[in-house]
């Protein structure tokens, strides 16, 4: 029953942007949905689309992806990298038939507790309003054949 | 009264490339009632090509055959040049057709001595331990086996100098092949080339003396039990020779008429294809006849491909060798000849004219020539392309959006064309081998040979592939209860 | 101990892989001598009774070739899983579901339609499909039931070598023969591969990764020295075991990456879509807006194809999620 | 062998912050389920001293080989449980934090189920990390102990004196032709009204002569290259077409220029010779040939400087030398320059109007050595105003133009308003005020003292657009929002407190230097509180307002800070690598070379390996991004202590319901 789904929301953070932007939120206690969890990493150019599938496979039913502002990365251009990799990657989640929506790219700032908040409530939101993720579903490995249609048959 | 259902399957059908079995019923006397022979695995090859660049499928294709994969690699890089409108430069066309002998020299050769041979060779009701390679090899002499390898290496190695590899290549681009070829390649390819002429002649001479001069093996080729009257289809060039690379397709009818020469594009005028429930093989039959079941005849649809196919339909070789070879099997068999054993013999004189063509085009300087490729500047959109794969026609048709992405295409496969022909030939077999209960290992066997006379490659036919099952006679009652088995060995 | 008693066994395969060892040439007698062939359809008259009636556990070697596509093949790899000490992945197909693993983009029932009356040629109004069980004038016919989702043998039953390529370098087979002749088997897990990335094998040069557009290979003649991904075209190379001497790239024609992923990679297609994505336009990437990045990443047609041509079924994912 | 992993689990309840809202034995309970962990414990605040020795008693008892502790942000603790793990005799990267009140009780405060259950996530991940954690390493390298400093104003002249004193080598550099940037154009400075010169000048002599300082004015650097302990900079001296060595000083070549020119020191108030000191206690004291409009670079003819200098000093043939020196750290103080009000607030009539002056053009008109010697005239008709007003905040706090505060403006309109009404005993002067920010030590007594005055009254309001009618005299309109009323003034003398800006130079320093500005072009530093001296680049420090605006004290301050940080880098004498440095198998590496344009600091090398290539790491120039792991396709290319066997069983965990 979607009613009382709660969806999973892995996170992925920058050290010193997106991550210090969600610590903010907690010392200005701001308040957001309780299904996000955080991978802290020390640059978001550190993310591997193999990490998002995997989030995925494991049973994500959403991954929120954050890095430094365009410009303002620690390491130069981490979130340059970062974004490309997203942005081709949504091509091919979009080929493997999972809803766009499941993922999503957002720069926070340190200063910008705020705008995570609305992000994971937002966010939270959508992911409760698509629904469990399908490839949470083990049945799609499923073998076994597809009903198949009658189509005359044998005699 | 209550009808007796029995049924005796032979699974798998072993030594020939593909996964299919036999379901031979016989009434209550114990004669064959009916038989079918099943194809029974399947892929798909049509619906997953979809949404590929087009370019990509001379590479995915040939995974449909790991014994013919050149076929579809060149039907496929015809099809491709058609979509984007681009024909190869000389060179880049000439090294195909290179390739593409050698390769014919590979496959039938592998065919006919380790597939065919066996039941010549070794004697086809002899144990079916000895009925293989190391059976010939103890008849024949290990020597002779291991030149013949040796030999048929030299045409591995012209595909991997061509190809890369030699199943499975990556040679055709859209509009010629990948890379150039050096005059000292050309040199080693022209020497090599002669090799494979030299193993021509003797897997002649080696068919002369084991079948040809055995009475015993010429009345069983020429025999009813082998004999279909059908129409014949196959490429032929403008001089009306077999070419297997290109040309028009030409239709022979049982009485040697020629009925029908057309372009290879326009080929959905002329074939269609129908659908059983019970095999994953579909049926093509001529559209101008129909299709009327499984029943040979002139009011049949029913058409066969292949060497035999081939030999009927065209006026013989442009080499001369395999021109001599070619009058001596139309002398024996008659024009057409209707003899499904025929295929093996036809088989060995193709290997022959195939060495010959590969000598010719290995020694033309302009293959070493740099411009083997045209890049292409129009919007693709359909094209077809048809090569004589060993087995028989092949047609690849592809249908792309503007920027050459597939949205539709179709596949008609050698042994697919054969399927109506492979299944009368087993039936007849059946019928005339199987009598009163008398089922036994030297007798399907016998039946087995009906279809491994086409060497029906069922990896191509299902774009599907192999598979393993238990080769039993199984007798049942009408309530499906088993009562008799017969397993082999 | 007596000669090693070795099985080829073909599950969903194009055969080409068995088909290859005729071109071991000569030496396939001497392997044909000194090993003891329990099975191997394709090149004699055996019958999978033979299989069936040898003790559990007395096949030394076994080479399961092709994925798992429908019912006979899994019941054949369970088979062969009991009758085997040690079942080798044979070929990219039983490595990593292969080409016809690409049947993962759809299901069974879509691709029948297609294929048997979607087509031209296909005559069909009545819509008939194989079926696994039909009945001809009451004659009943059995076909095996076709899956949904292609696996890799070791999706099915537990494997202790794999020798990816499609077909495999006959190298590796001669490799594995010897050790198995000489009771020498690696421990399981072995990959008869490369450990490194095809790139350590190409004779091309390679100069700085820095892709300014993603061009398919018939849109240019490229230069036959160099690193075919620098002049922009897409080679799996990069993300592609080693092993089989690059003879694709060889001929100015990409990897499509049939050896399969590394071994560090958990995911071959996401790895490569990495490389590709970190090396794009790396030189104006902070000047690449949103909305020029996009087009420019569109070049590349067909990420799912391309990235995962040989090994849809051993994806993250395995397949493409079915529309219910 | 492989050692057995004993995990330790450190729960904090961080007085109630994270207790009233995490159930913390429910946690332990829960961790102490986890595979390999020995001992989960609970504890009031973990990082005091007695719970930091509870884990090292832990550690030393139990054989912990692994530790987790579940309390705050790492970006907050981490440094100190690690300096406990290796009091402890560990490794400090076998640690992992569990980040369970910043992300956990504090943003859900009303849901302590939830809460309770997303700490056992956040946990159990943590575990899962932590068994996979190796021991770490820094690489250390010697750095070059010698500074440069990027700016000759109060702050550069600070920084680079408080290095030189501790014995360090220092190089200042200026791109005027003399350092004392903006200070050196005030008359007097808030609150203390001691002359602004008076106590610069001395400072300025001082660095001019110290042995350890190089004084490289009327230069401006080039490229930066290289990284902390060992950047490499190149720096462009300009000509001044005088030879330093032989120039004494004595300023007759400014004397005997026949030809003038508007007045950079002085903004264009008063005028300067062609060639011409830049203001006369200008350090170094040589004068500057203005090439462009010297009418000998023009025309050929004039050399008059050249005949009359007794040390036959002038150089006509002087070329741009370009200087290359090696600095193991640099101090940004690049200071401020005006926002452009002429242009971007024509309302204020800055520029039509010859009466309308900056803060800055005041403090000219009332110095001694500015263009009126000392005496405040109205740039338009040379008389003494009557009647003046100052505006405050012109561009600053306003959401259309600067959106900070400029931090001086206020006092420095006060101070102003003094200047008027001590040198013009019968002037009136009007302050328009937003409100009045006079935070610093002093600064309330200097406001209360002036906003007494009978001669001074404040406006609470921005006046509206500045008028000016046919004889020239300006008038405008203001509402007081402290009476309530609308205003007509018809000052004849408008001074405006304008916003202040990053010096333009800053930008293009700050992108060779690859250094992170905020969006306001300030330089942004490492951390706002923590570590406000420190840029995004390591060795690279700040001082002045090149951070943001900033009085003259706090510059200072802030000058002595980031020297400080600068010794403290330089006395040490190595720098250390990161830990979490990228590192290549080079058993797996193929050598695609798709990491090594990747790194932006070319931390990657390719090497040769028989007939082929495989990438090296040089562990001092990565600076642990991960960017190359993240790229390499084969998966030879990793991150220590971020590696994916590492973030795996992290991200299982995370993304997996229980």
């Amino acid at each position: 029953m979607a009613s009382n789904f709660e969806p999973r929301i892995v996170v992925f953070a920058c050290n010193w942007c997106s991550y210090a932007g969600m610590d903010l939120a907690g010392t200005s206690r701001m308040l957001y949905p309780a299904n996000l969890r955080v991978v802290r990493l020390m640059c978001s150019g550190r993310l591997e689309p193999e990490h998002i599938l995997y989030a995925f496979k494991a049973g994500a039913d959403g991954v929120l992806v954050t890095g430094c502002h365009p410009g303002d990365c620690h390491y130069i251009s981490g979130n340059y990298k970062t974004r490309k990799r997203i942005r081709l990657l949504e091509q091919l989640l979009a080929q493997f038939g999972l809803e766009k929506e499941r993922l999503r790219l957002e720069w926070i700032s340190a200063s910008e507790g705020e705008i995570f908040t609305r992000v994971a409530k937002e966010f939270t939101e959508k992911i409760r309003a698509l629904g469990p993720s399908s490839l949470k579903q083990e049945k799609m490995f499923a073998p076994l054949i597809s009903a198949r249609a009658a189509g005359g048959g044998g005699d | 009264m209550e009808k007796k259902d029995r049924v005796v399957t032979i699974q798998p059908i072993t030594r020939l490339e593909g996964h299919g079995k036999i379901s031979i019923f016989l009434d209550d006397k114990g004669d064959v009632e009916d038989a079918y022979y099943q194809v029974v695995e399947f892929r798909g090859f049509e619906r997953f090509c979809q949404g590929r660049p087009v370019e990509e499928l001379p590479l995915i294709t040939p995974r449909i055959c790991g014994v013919c994969p050149w076929a579809h690699h060149m039907a496929s890089a015809k099809a491709v040049d058609a979509v984007y409108h681009v024909e190869p430069p000389p060179a880049g066309r000439k090294l195909r057709e290179l390739a593409y002998n050698a390769f014919y020299v590979h496959d039938h050769g592998a065919v006919f001595y380790a597939l065919s041979a066996p039941d010549f060779v070794v004697g086809p009701t002899a144990p079916r331990a000895e009925r293989n390679v190391l059976g010939i090899m103890a008849k024949v002499g290990k020597e002779l086996v291991k030149n013949i390898l040796a030999a048929r290496l030299e045409a591995t190695r012209i595909l991997e100098t061509l190809g890369g590899r030699a199943v499975h290549p990556a040679m055709t681009v859209p509009g010629g092949v990948g890379k150039p070829i050096t005059e000292e390649q050309r040199k080693e390819l022209e020497q090599r080339a002669a090799k494979i002429v030299e193993l021509g002649k003797l897997t002649l001479k080696i068919f002369d003396d084991v079948i040809l001069k055995n009475k015993e093996y010429v009345d069983l080729i020429i025999g009813d039990i082998y004999l279909h009257k059908t129409y014949y289809m196959g490429l032929v060039d403008e001089k009306g020779k077999v070419n297997f690379y290109d040309g028009k397709l030409r239709v022979m009818a049982p009485d040697g008429k020629i009925v029908a020469e057309f372009n290879s594009s326009d080929y959905l005028n002329y074939i269609a294809e129908h659908v059983e429930p019970w095999s994953y093989l579909k049926f093509p039959y001529l559209k101008s006849v129909g299709w009327k079941g499984l029943r040979d005849g002139a009011d049949s649809g029913v058409y066969r491909v292949g060497p035999l196919g081939r030999l009927n339909v065209s006026n013989g070789f442009a080499t001369p060798l395999a021109q001599e070879a070619y009058e001596k099997f139309v002398s024996v068999l008659g024009k057409p000849a209707h003899a499904t054993l025929g295929f093996h013999w036809a088989r060995v004189i193709e290997i022959m004219a195939a060495a010959e063509a590969a000598l010719e085009l290995a020694r033309d300087p302009e293959i070493a020539s740099k411009e083997v490729r045209r890049v292409p500047t129009a919007t693709p959109d359909e094209g077809v392309g048809v090569v004589e794969a060993p087995r028989g026609v092949l047609i690849h048709h592809y249908k792309t959006n503007s920027e050459g992405l597939v949205e539709k295409l179709n596949l008609i496969v050698a042994t697919v064309n054969n399927n109506a022909g492979i299944n009368l030939s087993v039936k007849k077999a059946a019928q005339s081998l199987i009598k009163n209960w008398q089922v036994n290992d030297g007798l399907l066997n016998m039946v087995e040979m009906a279809f491994r006379a086409y060497d029906p490659c069922l990896a191509c036919g299902t774009h599907a592939l192999l598979g393993q099952m238990p080769l039993e006679v199984n007798i049942y009652d009408s309530k499906k209860h088993l009562y008799r088995q017969i397993k082999r060995g | 101990m007596g000669k090693p008693r070795v099985a080829i066994v073909l599950g969903s395969t194009c055969a080409g892989c068995d088909y290859s060892l005729l071109d071991l040439g000569p030496t396939v007698l001497d392997v044909l001598a000194n090993v003891e062939l329990v099975y191997w359809p394709t090149g004699a008259d055996f019958k999978l009774s033979d299989l069936e009636s040898v003790p559990d556990g007395s096949v030394d070697l076994t080479l399961y070739e092709g994925a798992i596509t429908n019912s006979d093949n899994e019941e054949l790899a369970k088979l062969v899983r009991r009758k085997s000490k040690a079942v080798i992945a044979y070929g990219s197909c039983a490595c990593f579901g292969g080409i016809p693993g690409l049947a993962n983009v759809s299901i069974a029932d879509d691709i029948m339609k297609t294929a048997y009356i979607g087509t031209w040629s296909t005559d069909n109004k009545r819509s008939i499909l194989p079926q696994p069980l039909s009945k001809v004038d009451s004659k009943h016919l059995v076909l095996p039931v076709t899956y949904d989702t292609i696996r890799a043998l070791d999706q099915v039953i537990p494997v202790e070598y794999y020798m990816p390529g499609c077909p495999p370098p006959l190298s590796y087979i001669e490799q594995a023969l010897v050790a198995a002749l000489s009771g020498k088997l690696p421990p399981p897990g072995h990959v008869f591969a490369s450990e490194r990335s095809l790139c350590d094998e190409c004779k091309r040069t390679k100069e700085k990764k820095n892709l300014t557009a993603i061009k398919r290979f018939h849109e240019i003649i490229p230069d036959s020295q160099r690193c075919l991904l620098e002049q922009g075209i897409l080679c799996m190379g990069p993300a592609t075991r080693g092993g089989c001497k690059a003879p694709c790239v060889d001929n100015n024609i990409p990897c499509r990456g049939c050896m399969g992923p590394t071994p560090e990679a958990l995911d071959q297609g996401a790895k490569m879509l990495s490389a590709l994505a970190s090396i794009l336009a790396l030189d104006q990437e902070t000047g690449v807006s949103e909305d020029r990045l996009i087009p420019l990443i569109q070049q590349l047609k067909d990420p799912l194809g391309t990235f995962y041509r040989f090994g849809l079924p051993k994806s993250m994912f395995r397949r493409v999620i079915p529309r219910r | 062998m492989v050692e057995e992993l004993k995990v330790g689990v450190y729960v904090c309840h961080c007085g109630v912050n994270i207790a009233s809202v995490v159930n913390v034995k429910a946690v332990i309970e829960y961790a102490s389920t986890l595979s390999n962990v020995e001992v989960a414990k609970d504890y009031p605040f973990m990082c005091s001293d007695p719970g930091q020795n509870m884990i090292i008693e832990d550690i030393k008892a139990k054989g912990l080989n692994r530790i987790v502790v579940a309390s705050c942000s790492p970006r907050m603790h981490e440094p100190t449980f690690r300096r406990a793990l290796e009091r402890a005799g560990l490794n400090p990267y076998l640690l992992e934090m569990a980040n369970i009140r910043e992300h956990c009780s504090w943003v859900h405060e009303k849901q302590p189920q939830e809460a309770t259950e997303k700490a056992k996530d956040l946990v159990a991940a943590a575990v899962a990390k932590v068994r996979m954690m190796k021991p770490l390493e820094t690489v250390k390298m010697p750095a070059v102990k010698r500074a440069l400093v990027i700016g000759g104003g109060v702050a550069g002249i600070r920084a680079a004196l408080d290095i030189a004193n501790s014995g360090f080598e220092v190089y200042l550099v200026e791109k005027k032709p003399s350092i004392g940037g903006n200070m050196a154009r005030l008359d007097k400075t808030f609150p203390t009204l001691d002359c602004s010169q008076c106590i610069l000048t001395p400072m300025m002599v001082e660095a001019a002569q110290h042995p350890n300082i190089k004084l490289l004015t009327y230069s401006e650097v080039q490229s930066i290259d290289g990284s902390v302990g060992n950047f490499t900079v190149k720096i462009l001296k300009k000509p001044r077409y005088v030879n330093e060595a032989l120039c004494t000083g004595c300023g007759i070549c400014e004397q005997k220029c026949p030809y003038t020119v508007p007045s950079e020191f002085n903004l264009g108030l008063g005028k300067r010779k062609v060639i011409y000191f830049e203001f006369p206690q200008a350090v170094p004291l040589k004068p500057v040939l203005d090439r462009d409009n010297c009418v000998y670079f023009k025309k050929g003819t004039c050399r008059a400087c050249e005949k009359f200098c007794p040390a036959k000093a002038i150089d006509y043939t002087q070329k741009p030398q370009e200087i290359t020196i090696d600095v193991g750290a640099i101090i940004l103080a690049t200071g401020y320059g005006l926002y452009d009000v002429k242009t971007k607030m024509p309302e204020y009539r800055y520029g039509p109007s010859k009466n309308v002056v900056t803060g800055l053009e005041l403090e000219r008109l009332t110095s001694a050595t500015g263009p009126t010697k000392g005496a405040i005239l109205r740039p338009s008709d040379k008389k003494e105003p009557k009647n003046v007003t100052i505006v405050l905040c012109v561009g600053s706090r306003d959401e259309k133009h600067l959106d900070y505060c400029c931090r001086f403006g206020c006092v420095a309109g006060i101070k102003h308003a003094y200047y008027i009404i001590s040198h013009i005993p019968d002037a009136k002067v009007t302050i328009c005020y937003t409100d009045i920010r006079a935070f610093g030590k002093g600064y309330e007594d200097f406001y209360a003292r002036i906003r007494s005055s009978d001669n001074v009254q404040f406006i609470r309001g921005r006046p509206m657009e500045i008028l000016e009618d046919s004889n020239g005299s300006l008038y405008f309109d203001v509402f007081d929002q402290n009476t309530n009323r609308l205003m007509r003034l018809t000052p004849d003398l408008v001074v405006l407190e304008t916003g202040v800006v990053p010096d333009p130079s800053f930008e293009q320093i700050a992108t060779v230097l690859k250094c992170s500005r905020g969006p306001d072009g300030f330089a942004l530093e490492l951390h706002p509180k923590l570590r406000p001296t420190e840029t995004s680049v390591d060795g690279v420090f700040i001082a002045g307002v090149v951070q943001g605006p900033k009085d003259i004290p706090d510059t200072v301050a802030q000058a002595g800070a980031a020297a400080a940080s600068a010794i403290a880098l330089l006395a040490r004498g190595e720098v250390e690598s990161v830990a979490n440095v990228a590192s290549v198998n080079q058993d797996l590496c193929s050598g695609c070379g798709v990491c090594e344009p990747v790194c932006p600091f070319t931390a990657i090398v390719l090497e040769a390996r028989n007939g082929g290539r495989v990438a090296k790491v040089e562990a001092t120039k990565c600076k642990g991004c991960g960017a190359c792991a993240a790229a390499c396709p084969s998966g030879a290319m990793t991150q220590l202590g971020f590696e994916g066997k590492q973030l795996i069983p992290q991200i299982e965990v995370l993304a997996r319901a229980r």
